[in-house]
């Protein structure tokens, strides 16, 4: 199917409130588990944008680094999932603003 | 024009989506939110021609990935209890900061993006060129992605292996 | 004997670092006949010296080795030696061998017998350098070495804290004048290129004319050395501290030698002083008031070492009139005179002061007249001299000054008015502790009286007390001749007579009592006076206040070290940082994710260049 | 792909191979030693390797520059993990845990960081550093107790996921404008699109320098870093501070090099703010550390500070000098780090309690050798001479006065004054007199201490062997 | 190589020292005294193969067969850096103050280190090598290199056998001079930047450095960084504050090298470095640079007149004296700078013989504090007779080597700036007052009873013989200082030439 003349930068927008969502939400949750989607949304947001950038070009590129994008965000939200569990055990709460035994 | 409508459509479903995401106390709901959010912008790719990128998008993201989410969130039990917290801590004072933050980095960005100009390309990006491109000069991406995806695993394991060997473990303590 | 003329200061040196170095182990007689023998094998030398130089009139330089020699400084250890070093070695060896023979038995019982005899000769080393040196460096060297001598020898008694405080004062007031005196050999050097006295004085003639500003600087800062080490006002007040020492060592440094330095230093450089008309005034005028201010003090004391010490300013004061007014020869001659009085009189003292088991105040001696005959003469003969009593040695030198004073225009007359002035309190004073310490009746019972090594040296300086007054000084060749012509007859019969007049004062007040001043001493003015007298014009009181207390005062508030502080500033400016960025180190995942988002703003700001459309 | 490009990717095929063969092992038996050896084999191989494709050097592919430079890090990542492996046999608590895991993610880890080195392409860039990162987050975790480890953990992996996302929008601005995901793309088109949109790029690499800022915990990026090198395990951190800083550097400067962004001196700008903050910041916070490891975490904030300045200096000088001064400093780094936490790790291992510096009073006497390599490591950090700290400093200094950039050695020289004091009061402690005696390290430790001790000596005091050799990468 | 071997010699012997403790407990201070004296006669020896030393002809910068010894050997040709090493006049005459120091030192420290002797005497003979180092460098990098390393040993003797506050001092101390000594480096390299950029060729020696042109700015600046440095280990004020704390804490033998030798590596390096490296930016600075070496002289002063403490004092009296070298220094002309060096031999001995009493006064009454002292002539008669002599050494008694070291600033700077003149010269009063104070409060006075039987043993014959050595120099150095005069002049000479700075001052000042 053929693409359509939507201008780039109005999927950048997009792609720029998304991560700043993203962002947001990462700064304002305490739950690790929301972090976590945070972060999904923010790789998203990236994400986003490379494929609409790769599309501006005509290019593949953009499609292949979302893959790897991917590639990546499973690949942390696995070991931060597995983190999660563990910090559920270790700190019984999955509070953030708990784990700050470290400081100074 | 009508797929030009799709696509704000599709940018607001996203958008509002996200912001629930973001806002929900309880975590089935937001995850759900979430899995909104990445199908909205499934669309977007669709729309901007990347259609395998779409299906990518809705596979691994909103499929297997937001999957783990539910999994973890389910392993946790996280109840009643945790939506009361979240709604605690979702206070003005709490993200009146970092929004203020977020909202400046916002418009930087924007400032920033609107220096673009044109639209994206009239042609599709097809799967062929794409799978082209990641055995051609992308190849040794995907191996290395195969090292990342192995790492991620090991990880996990290891972390996750003794989640459940302690549980065990304790279970076999109180009987 | 011109060639071995560097044995006569090297003998004492010698000695005192034997003494030095081996003084612990050598018994008390040894140390004595150390201590004495160097000296005395001096005065002999001297003599020698003495003999050959009246035969042939020979001005000898010796010169032994080259100090140093940087960029054209090149300053010799080397002698110089005519009429006036003559007079001057004859007076240390001289003098100061009767001393040292006086301190034999004066200190016989002290524990630290051999450190007294290394110092001592130490300090006659050091003299002899002074005035024998031939350029200011080496002179400067004698005179810093006897202004060390002297504080060792002050406070030889270090037990004593007074002692120590006495000591240092001595040396920091004279070292105050030092200081300023090194400027002048700084200037001088600078000027004239050389430090050599004669070569010196003849270059300053070429280069100068008589009046010129920078002789006059460079003689007012010598004057300042001169001032301080002859205790001349304003830096006087260390010398009756100085009493602290040893009798003997009073005797010798502050009465005979050490002080009369800086009238040597001048009448030494008298050249350039001929080339500053207004040093020269200065001179005069700081003699005269300082010759007043300590007859007046003198007039007060109790202390018969301390009435002795303002004696010593009093008549060196005089011997400054004598420079100031150009009557070099003049004040050499009362320079000799009175080392020969003074030191019989400071010995006599001492002689007093040990038989009466250190007792220093004159009211509780009294009668001694019969019990130490030996004594009272001396001190009989020493006052005579002291107050110029004609006949005696003191007369002769002191009636010359007030001659040349009277003739100086414009201020002479004033200057020869405030001189007699002076000798008649010289007279009163002198008189006063004569009658007061040897006639009346006893307060003290003395032990003993002197022994035989106190009594010769007392005897021959009784008798240069009386005679000294017809030696012929030979000086002629050094000083320019003063022109000879004589003031009017009746300013000599009036310069003769005050100290008589002022001798009967004192027998009237002192002795017989029938001039009553009970009355007018306790008078409120007179007391005041009196207390202001007593304090020695309350210069002391002032000083301490002025300079003293301050420097205390600013030690003790930088002691803490202010510099410091602006390190410790430095120091707590770190740890406010530390601190504020150790307690933005919160451990919470989320502040640290804001500061990143916020770091990140700011590094799209400034890469972006977006601060410009902000702004 | 052809035949020499494999022997190009000689160091990458080594440490993929090695990785199955642990995998290959673990399923037959389990055995943390011969888990030890294969790693141990297989980083000299690697090692081996990366001498060896010094003769194939070419780009492989797109994503990969394999040439004298990145080969020589790789070579010196393989050091540092040689070094790493030898810290980590006796370390973890000795109840038996199985580490193999352990092992197989340090292979992968180091093969991210060897991608790293040798990207050339964001792709790789990003590959690289997130395999390194992922391996890190669960090598951070290993432990199995203690709250710590996981909560360096948990802060590392969502700070570095925060940080990938920045530089992967970063990256997007960037492909956005110029097309390009190569460096040196970038680099050529960069020069055709500054004129219509530079500030695209600008704010794009912004963007990666905050993503890749946070990697090399650059001030304001910093925070992380204490908690996390004292959370992990001593050897991870060992490996964090050296490895992985010093391959991002490496791919940083690649990056900035190839991608010629110093030509945009906004960014230029932006980076002087970014290491002189890192010089303050890193110095301040580390005057009055207790803990050992907060402090090498502080001072390695302040270290890549003054590395920044070398990559500044790029905006007026040729590359020659700049990265034989980056070849040297990170050398020089890295051999000093690894020293410190030999010690560290050797004496104070994973007690929290042990790792104060009181705890350190006394070392001179009672383990002499240990106690002169800490000694030799903080002088060389503090860049006092006869050390290879200090000729690193030598040439950041001579960069920076060539480049005129006096403002940066202001920085440079108040934060090395302050950093004096806190290296010095390592020394002190150990320098005090008590009576405590300490176990002793393992042979092998006490070997690598000494080797460790007569690198950094060498490359301080008799440097031009190596500048030679750097001069020729 | 001589130069070499010096070194190396006083490298191993520290080696040898901490081996030669496992033979016995005092072998480590014989091995090290051995060293230092070896150390020495084989110098010595070499020398005496050289023709004629006192008739020294001045070194030719370009010229190194006009210098004593020159060495030099590539260490890093990539920047132009290498091993010189060269003796010169001035050098030599530190070069023997060390090793004669350092051999004091070791005698100063026989009997009061109890613990860890043999690293101890090995840090004393490396930092001795380190100073040899500094005083022989002639390439700026290895220069650089001696003056920071020669300070770890330093900080080492502070922070390990100093006294109660030792850890604050040695922190102190090395933060003081390495700070500054960063401020040499970044100097050294913007200087060797500049040569670079004239001429292309990187190098560090300073021959080729000597006469690089440069923007009076630049100069200016460069030139600044030397300054600091130097001055902060001379030390001048007001970078002063340190020494009163190192010197304070040090072991004896600790605070007889810092003051005695380590303070002269900054007038050494004023005289070598600061000044013929930029001689105009120098002239421009001197005056404020005689303005900080006269407060210093008044400012030591009346701060050690406050104290209580005896090392606190003397150290003291150390910044007053050496703002006598500052002055000296920056008249910049023969008779000054002859005086500066004069002072730098002179105090060495002074006060490091007035360190070493305090030392044996610390190592008996187990106190610094004047206040408990009193009397102590009483039961140490010789103790105090020496103390009094340094005393008056130190107060600049003519006879003694201090006098004419001051006295030829004076003369010298009486030619460039009267009224500065008149304040430094104030600093003979006011040196006067707290070196009796000392005496009067420590060795005079009433006897304390306190110490009436505390057993208080006078100097014994090791102590009188390190003493006698002292002021044996002390005297000779007062009435023929001639020879050490003939060694540093044909060098001062040259410097001179390098410079034109005494006409153009000496121009200004004359009004």
């Amino acid at each position: 199917m053929d693409g359509l003349n939507i201008p780039l930068n109005h999927i950048l927008l997009v792609s720029s409130l998304l991560f700043s969502i993203g962002m947001l939400g990462l700064m304002i949750r305490r739950n690790i588990i929301f972090i976590l989607m945070s972060l999904e949304v923010m790789l998203n947001a990236a994400a986003l944008a490379f494929v609409a950038a790769g599309a501006h070009w005509g290019q593949p590129d953009g499609q292949i680094v979302f893959m790897l994008i991917l590639t990546v965000a499973a690949a942390e939200v696995a070991v931060g999932l597995g983190l999660v569990l563990q910090v559920q055990k270790r700190f019984k709460t999955l509070d953030m603003d708990h784990a700050n035994r470290m400081q100074g | 024009m009508l797929e030009i409508g799709f696509f704000y459509i599709a940018a607001t479903v996203a958008l509002v989506a996200t912001v629930m995401a973001m806002t929900r106390a309880n975590a089935i709901h937001a995850l759900i939110y979430l899995i909104v959010s990445l199908l909205a912008v499934a669309v977007i790719f669709f729309l901007i021609g990347a259609p395998f990128a779409a299906a990518l998008e809705i596979v691994i993201y909103a499929g297997a990935i937001m999957v783990l989410f539910v999994f973890v969130i389910m392993m946790l039990n996280l109840g009643e209890k945790g939506d009361k917290q979240e709604r605690q801590w979702l206070q003005p004072s709490i993200w009146a900061g970092p929004a203020i933050l977020s909202a400046v980095l916002l418009l930087e960005l924007l400032i920033v993006i609107s220096q673009t100009a044109g639209p994206v390309s009239v042609t599709a990006v097809s799967a062929k060129e794409v799978g082209l491109a990641l055995f051609g000069p992308y190849v040794l991406a995907v191996e290395i992605a195969s090292m990342l995806l192995l790492a991620g695993l090991v990880g996990s394991f290891h972390l996750g292996r003794r989640y459940l060997e302690r549980d065990n473990l304790e279970k076999q303590g109180d009987q | 004997m011109s060639e071995t003329i560097w044995l006569i200061p090297l003998i004492p040196l010698l000695s005192s670092v034997t003494l030095m170095l081996f003084g612990s182990r050598l018994k008390v007689s040894q140390i004595g006949i150390l201590g004495v023998a160097s000296v005395g094998i001096a005065a002999l030398l001297t003599l020698l010296l003495a003999v050959e130089f009246m035969q042939n009139q020979q001005v000898i330089q010796l010169s032994l080795w080259t100090w140093m020699e940087v960029a054209g400084f090149a300053p010799g250890i080397s002698f110089y030696f005519d009429g006036l070093t003559l007079v001057m070695m004859s007076v240390i060896t001289g003098v100061g061998f009767l001393i040292h023979l006086f301190s034999t038995e004066f200190m016989e019982k002290d524990p630290s017998y051999a450190r007294y005899f290394a110092y001592l000769n130490m300090f006659v080393a050091a003299m002899l350098v002074l005035v024998m040196a031939d350029n200011l460096l080496l002179l400067y060297l004698g005179w810093e070495g006897v202004g060390v001598c002297s504080y060792l020898l002050v406070g030889f008694w270090y037990q004593h804290n007074a002692n120590g405080h006495a000591a240092r004062k001595a040396f920091i007031v004279t070292r105050i004048g030092d200081t300023a005196m090194a400027l002048g050999l700084l200037l001088l050097f600078t000027q004239l290129g050389t430090l050599d006295i004669q070569t010196m004085v003849g270059e300053a003639n070429r280069t100068w004319q008589v009046g010129a500003t920078i002789p006059t600087i460079a003689c007012l800062l010598l004057v300042c050395g001169a001032v301080g080490k002859s205790a001349q006002l304003p830096l006087h007040t260390w010398l009756p501290d100085a009493m602290a020492g040893p009798t003997p060592v009073s005797a010798l440094i502050h009465a005979a030698t050490m002080v009369t330095a800086g009238v040597y230093l001048i009448a030494r450089t008298h050249g350039l002083f001929l080339l500053a008309p207004t040093a020269m005034t200065a001179v005069a005028i700081i003699g005269i008031t300082t010759s007043l201010m300590a007859a007046f003090t003198a007039l007060m004391q109790t202390d018969i070492k301390r009435i002795l010490a303002y004696s010593t300013i009093s008549q060196i004061g005089y011997m400054f009139l004598a420079l100031g007014v150009g009557a070099w020869s003049a004040g050499i001659f009362h320079l000799m005179t009175h080392a020969f009085f003074k030191a019989l009189l400071f010995l006599g003292s001492g002689a007093i002061i040990h038989c009466l088991h250190h007792e220093h105040n004159i009211f509780k001696m009294g009668g001694l007249r019969t019990r130490m005959p030996v004594t009272f003469w001396s001190f009989m003969i020493g006052s005579a001299a002291l107050a110029a009593l004609p006949m005696t040695s003191g007369f002769f030198s002191k009636d010359q000054i007030l001659l040349q004073a009277y003739q100086l225009p414009d201020i002479g007359p004033g200057l020869w008015m405030a001189g007699l002035l002076g000798a008649l309190l010289t007279a009163i004073y002198s008189f006063r502790l004569v009658f007061v310490v040897f006639f009346g009746k006893a307060n003290t019972e003395p032990d003993k009286d002197t022994g035989w090594r106190m009594a010769v040296p007392l005897s021959v300086l009784c008798l240069l007390a009386m005679i000294g007054g017809w030696f012929m000084i030979p000086v002629s060749e050094v000083f320019p001749a003063s022109d000879g012509s004589h003031p009017a007859h009746w300013v000599e019969y009036v310069s003769i007579s005050v100290p008589i007049v002022g001798v009967l004062i004192a027998y009237l007040i002192f002795y017989s009592g029938r001039l009553n001043i009970d009355g007018l001493v306790s008078s409120t003015l007179g007391r005041r006076l009196g207390q202001f007298w007593l304090s020695g014009w309350g210069i002391d009181w002032f000083y301490d206040r002025l300079f003293v207390k301050p420097y205390y005062g600013l030690a003790n508030v930088l002691k803490s070290e202010p510099i410091d502080a602006i390190y410790g500033l430095i120091v707590a400016i770190n740890q406010t940082f530390n601190h504020w960025l150790s307690v933005a180190q919160s451990g919470r995942m989320r502040w640290y994710l804001a500061s990143m988002v916020a770091g990140l703003i700011l590094v799209i700001t400034v890469a972006a260049n977006l601060s410009v459309g902000v702004l | 792909m052809n035949a020499t490009m494999f022997s190009a990717l000689a160091p990458i095929l080594i440490l993929s191979l090695t990785a199955i063969v642990l995998m290959i092992q673990a399923s037959i038996k389990r055995d943390e030693s011969v888990a030890w050896i294969i790693t141990a084999v297989g980083f000299v191989l690697t090692l081996w390797g990366a001498i060896y494709a010094r003769d194939y050097a070419q780009s492989v592919t797109i994503l990969l520059q394999v040439d004298h430079w990145s080969l020589f890090f790789t070579s010196l990542i393989m050091i540092a993990s040689l070094v790493t492996l030898v810290l980590s046999r006796d370390t973890f608590s000795p109840e038996g845990e199985r580490k193999e895991e352990y092992y197989l993610l340090l292979v992968l880890s180091v093969l991210g960081a060897v991608v790293l080195i040798q990207s050339s392409h964001m792709v790789s860039l990003l590959l690289g550093m997130e395999l390194m990162g992922v391996a890190l987050y669960a090598m951070i975790a290993f432990p199995e107790r203690g709250q710590l480890p996981l909560e360096g953990a948990i802060k590392y992996l969502v700070l570095s996921a925060c940080a990938s996302a920045m530089l992967l929008y970063g990256f997007a601005l960037i492909y956005a404008a110029t097309s390009e995901l190569s460096y040196a793309g970038i680099g050529a088109k960069g020069a055709q699109a500054y004129g219509e949109n530079p500030m695209l790029i600008m704010a794009g690499s912004a963007m990666v320098l905050a993503g890749i800022g946070f990697k090399l915990s650059v001030a304001p990026f910093h925070m992380w870093t204490p908690d996390v090198y004292e959370g992990a395990p001593t050897p991870v951190t060992g490996f964090l501070a050296t490895v992985s800083k010093g391959a991002v550097f490496v791919a940083l400067s690649r990056f900035y090099i190839d991608g010629a962004l110093y030509q945009y001196n906004s960014l230029n700008t932006a980076l002087v703010f970014l290491a002189i903050a890192s010089m303050l910041v890193g110095n301040w916070l580390a005057l009055r550390q207790e803990n050992i490891k907060r402090l090498l975490a502080y001072s390695s904030i302040a270290h890549f500070g003054y590395l920044l300045v070398v990559l500044i200096a790029l905006t007026y000088l040729d590359t020659g000098l700049v990265s034989q001064s980056i070849t040297f400093y990170l050398a020089a780094y890295m051999v000093t780090t690894l020293a410190a936490f030999t010690v560290v790790s050797t004496v104070a291992g994973e007690d929290t309690a042990k790792q104060d510096i009181s705890a350190f009073e006394g070392l001179f006497w009672h383990r002499p050798l240990e106690a002169s390599a800490l000694t030799v490591a903080m002088l060389s950090l503090a860049g006092i001479p006869l050390t290879a700290g200090f000729m690193a400093k030598f040439f950041v200094i001579t960069v920076g006065i060539q480049s005129g950039l006096w403002g940066l050695l202001a920085a440079l020289v108040i934060g090395s004054a302050v950093a004096i004091y806190y290296y010095l009061r390592v020394i002190f402690a150990m320098s005090k007199s008590t009576e405590s005696t300490g176990e002793s390290a393992s042979h092998l430790e006490k070997l690598l201490a000494l080797v460790l001790i007569a690198a950094i000596l060498v490359l301080g005091s008799w440097p031009q062997p190596f500048i030679a050799y750097a001069g020729l990468l | 190589m001589v130069m070499i071997n010096l070194i190396v010699i006083l490298l191993v012997g520290g080696l040898l020292a901490i081996l030669s403790e496992r033979i016995s407990d005092t072998m480590p201070r014989k091995v090290a005294m051995a060293v230092v004296l070896v150390d020495v006669l084989y110098l010595l020896i070499c020398l005496s193969g050289m023709p004629d030393i006192i008739h020294l002809q001045a070194p030719v910068a370009n010229d190194p067969s006009s210098w004593l010894m020159h060495f030099k050997a590539d260490w890093i040709p990539a920047f132009g850096i290498s091993i010189e090493l060269a003796l010169d006049g001035i050098s030599l005459l530190m070069v023997l103050l060390t090793l004669v120091l350092g051999a004091i030192a070791i005698s100063a420290s026989w009997t009061d280190i109890v613990a860890r002797k043999g690293f101890f005497e090995a840090n004393l003979l490396w930092s001795l090598a380190g100073v040899l180092g500094v005083f022989m460098s002639l390439d700026l990098m290895l220069f650089f290199l001696f003056w920071e390393v020669m300070l770890i040993p330093m900080y080492f003797m502070i922070a390990i056998w100093g006294h109660e506050n030792r850890g604050y001092a040695a922190m102190k101390f090395f933060i003081f001079t390495q700070a500054s000594g960063l401020l040499m480096l970044m100097s050294i390299l913007a200087l060797v930047a500049v040569n670079h950029g004239a001429t292309g060729v990187w190098t560090f020696s300073y021959f080729d450095l000597l006469n690089t042109q440069m923007a009076e700015q630049t100069a200016h600046w460069i030139m600044l960084g030397f300054f600091i440095a130097f001055v902060v280990k001379l030390p001048g004020f007001p970078f002063h504050t340190w020494l009163p704390d190192a010197h304070t804490q040090a072991p004896t033998a600790g605070s007889v090298i810092l003051a005695g030798i380590l303070l002269k590596t900054g007038a050494y390096g004023l005289i070598r470095f600061a000044v013929p490296l930029f001689p105009e930016a120098a002239l421009n600075f001197s005056y404020p640079a005689m303005w900080l070496g006269a407060a210093g002289v008044v400012y030591g002063a009346v701060l050690a007149f406050g104290q209580t403490d005896f090392k606190r004092l003397i150290a003291y009296s150390s910044v007053s004296h050496m703002g006598f070298v500052l002055l000296g220094i920056y008249a910049w002309n023969e008779l000054a700078l002859q005086g500066a060096v004069m002072q730098m031999v002179a105090h060495g001995f002074s006060t490091a013989a007035l360190f070493m009493i305090a030392g044996s006064l610390q190592e008996r009454l187990h106190t610094r504090d004047m206040r408990e002292m009193s009397g102590l002539w009483q039961q140490m008669p010789r103790m105090g007779a020496v103390a009094m002599f340094f005393i008056v050494a130190s107060l600049g008694l003519p006879g003694l080597g201090n006098f004419v070291a001051e006295f030829l600033v004076l003369l010298g700077l009486f030619q460039v700036n009267v009224l500065i003149t008149v304040i430094a010269a104030s600093g003979l009063i006011t040196g006067a007052a707290y070196s009796l104070l000392l005496m009067q409060r420590s060795f005079h006075g009433k006897v304390n009873k306190k110490w009436a039987d505390y057993g208080l043993s006078d100097f014994g014959p090791r102590e009188m013989s390190t003493m006698a050595v002292m002021m044996i120099a002390l005297i000779l150095l007062g009435v023929y200082p001639q020879p050490v005069l003939d060694v540093a002049q044909p060098v001062l000479q040259s410097l001179l030439d390098l410079t034109t700075i005494p006409t153009l001052a000496v121009a200004e000042a004359t009004p």
